[in-house]
């Protein structure tokens, strides 16, 4: 089968990005496919590069940068979303003066029209609310 | 047939938003802090014979409610959340 | 692209504390501009985003209902109200800025199994 | 400094859905590190961190109750659990991991009222 | 005598655990979604008369509450938010 | 009268970056002094320079830097809780082998220490919840 993931909520606020990693794990484990992963609201945090939790807590955003890049998943963060909260590619920083940029490695910054796409084009979009 | 997930305990207003308008031969996945409505009797109380509901394992384990669970909630590891996901035809997430 | 399906965007936040309300009709939108069939419904304090005479100058912010509008010009199927939450808040359909289609829960229970996909926000 | 303020904590949101928890300690802590009077009470799904036997290790979380035994350590003066909290989980004393203060209502309205600075979680 | 702040809506748990405490002379402020409960007969419902109960002007504007304001509760603007705060001994917020 | 205020809230998560932009204002208007800001929890949010949100919407990180500098405000980042969260300035981003940092100007990172003595060194501690 083939599966998409909505994710709402940041690391810290929300628990939705462990369960939704272990969910992700689990649907690769299980023989199904990804068709993509979608970080909307809140969640667009999941995906920046500058967080340094402490040695003895999971380091979620470069965990999924990981999974992302090992299992070639499409792994889309909503532009709109992503821009009032802060999380920006080089593309962005430049367009808007910034003078740095934060998006991690395996991310890209794209329309709320992938989500929609997402449900279209998969067997199950699952959502992981905040 | 629906498969809704709750991950909010039985303080917020997402399990009896589910309550209300779930249907009949639908299932309800408990998860997250969904999983205290599992040791607690009143929130699935008229509706827990007519409903099959399921406790993610792992959020069980942590929350420390592993000797609590009331009988008749079947738990599930990750592996059985997608087999669930998969088995429904559709999954709509309360939060 | 394969036939439509069908959304239904279900709204249970207030709008101003967060930007859910605003995010949610962004999809719902967004899903009738990939020509799906699109359906909206508000419940719990989603309600709380279709009273009357919004003002929120005064907190920064921008009109939660100034995208309504938009649901009738993306031709979004219907817009439902659950009447349980409406009872619950002490409100009636004359409070509400636009006109919706109250539902009570067995209906609702129907149209929720009818859905292909169905968003909570 | 100061004549020491006394502080109270007050947890009222479970572990592990946020950071809420582990967070609220870490000031229970640090106002016992400044020599304040402290003292930290768990009410509504806050009774939820007390519970024995967390293991959190399957969802890759710390144990929220870890940090207890610092409270004692850093001579906090007082753990309090709201009664109406714990019957309301169909919880009781024994169900939690450590000793602590059951409290009333009308005995919390009196604590509560003799705190300098009360901060919620 | 404390302030108390409240900023959700009577559907969460934060109105009830305040009033659970709430002492004699103490004052409640709504700001935020906190403001839906002037419209509502039910929270307060026992502790009126007790209870000096202020809402935030801006918020109950921004939510369309402005005709809805139920009789004993007075508004404030954000200089009177502050001027609450100097004259109770201390706040304590609920969210 | 000397106020400090504590703000766990992230803009769009939470109304408190509001409400709590509107208070200090409202504050120095009655002729009260602030002894300090703290940003806590998802609060650290607030502090970020990469927040680009649409021109009809409030900029509301660049709103406090304003403020900070217009007012000599202390405005401190609780580093722990912003370390977690990929809120970092220059010397972190160093000290942790980041390529970037994002503390937009005015912002300070400390302990959270500086909220316990904001609590005792002030006449008024105000929290603005999540």
């Amino acid at each position: 089968m083939i599966f998409s993931l909505a994710i709402y909520g940041a690391p810290y606020a929300s628990q939705a990005p462990d369960t939704a990693y272990q969910f992700a794990n689990a649907v690769i484990a299980s023989g199904h496919k990804i068709h993509r992963i979608f970080f909307y609201m809140d969640g667009v945090q999941n995906a920046t590069k500058l967080a340094s939790p402490p040695q003895d807590e999971a380091d979620i955003p470069a965990r999924w940068s990981r999974f992302i890049l090992d299992h070639q998943i499409d792994a889309v963060v909503c532009i709109a979303a992503a821009l009032r909260r802060g999380v920006i590619n080089e593309e962005e920083a430049n367009r808007y003066d910034k003078p740095s940029s934060n998006l991690a490695e395996g991310f890209t910054l794209s329309g709320l029209g992938q989500l929609v796409e997402a449900g279209i084009e998969s067997d199950r979009l699952v959502t992981f609310g905040y | 047939m629906i498969l809704h997930t709750i991950n909010k305990s039985p303080q917020h207003s997402a399990i009896s938003a589910c309550l209300r308008i779930i249907g009949k031969g639908s299932a309800i996945l408990l998860i997250e802090d969904g999983v205290y409505a599992a040791i607690s009797p009143s929130p699935f109380h008229n509706q827990l014979c007519d409903l099959k509901i399921y406790a993610l394992e792992a959020d069980i384990k942590a929350r420390g409610l592993s000797d609590k669970v009331l009988p008749g909630i079947e738990t599930v590891d990750y592996q059985g959340f997608v087999a669930l996901t998969a088995q429904y035809d559709s999954v709509q997430s309360w939060f | 692209m394969m036939n439509p399906k069908s959304f239904l965007i279900i709204n249970r936040h207030s709008p101003y504390q967060t930007n859910s309300a605003k995010e949610a009709l962004d999809v719902a939108l967004m899903t009738a501009v990939f020509n799906q069939k699109t359906s909206v419904l508000f419940m719990d304090d989603g309600i709380y985003q279709l009273l009357k005479k919004q003002d929120p100058t005064d907190i920064t912010q921008k009109n939660s209902a100034a995208t309504f509008p938009m649901l009738e010009m993306y031709d979004v199927d219907a817009v439902y109200v659950e009447q349980a939450s409406l009872e619950a808040r002490n409100l009636n359909e004359q409070d509400l800025l636009m006109p919706v289609q109250v539902i009570d829960s067995e209906s609702l229970r129907e149209l929720i199994e009818n859905q292909t996909i169905i968003l909570n926000f």
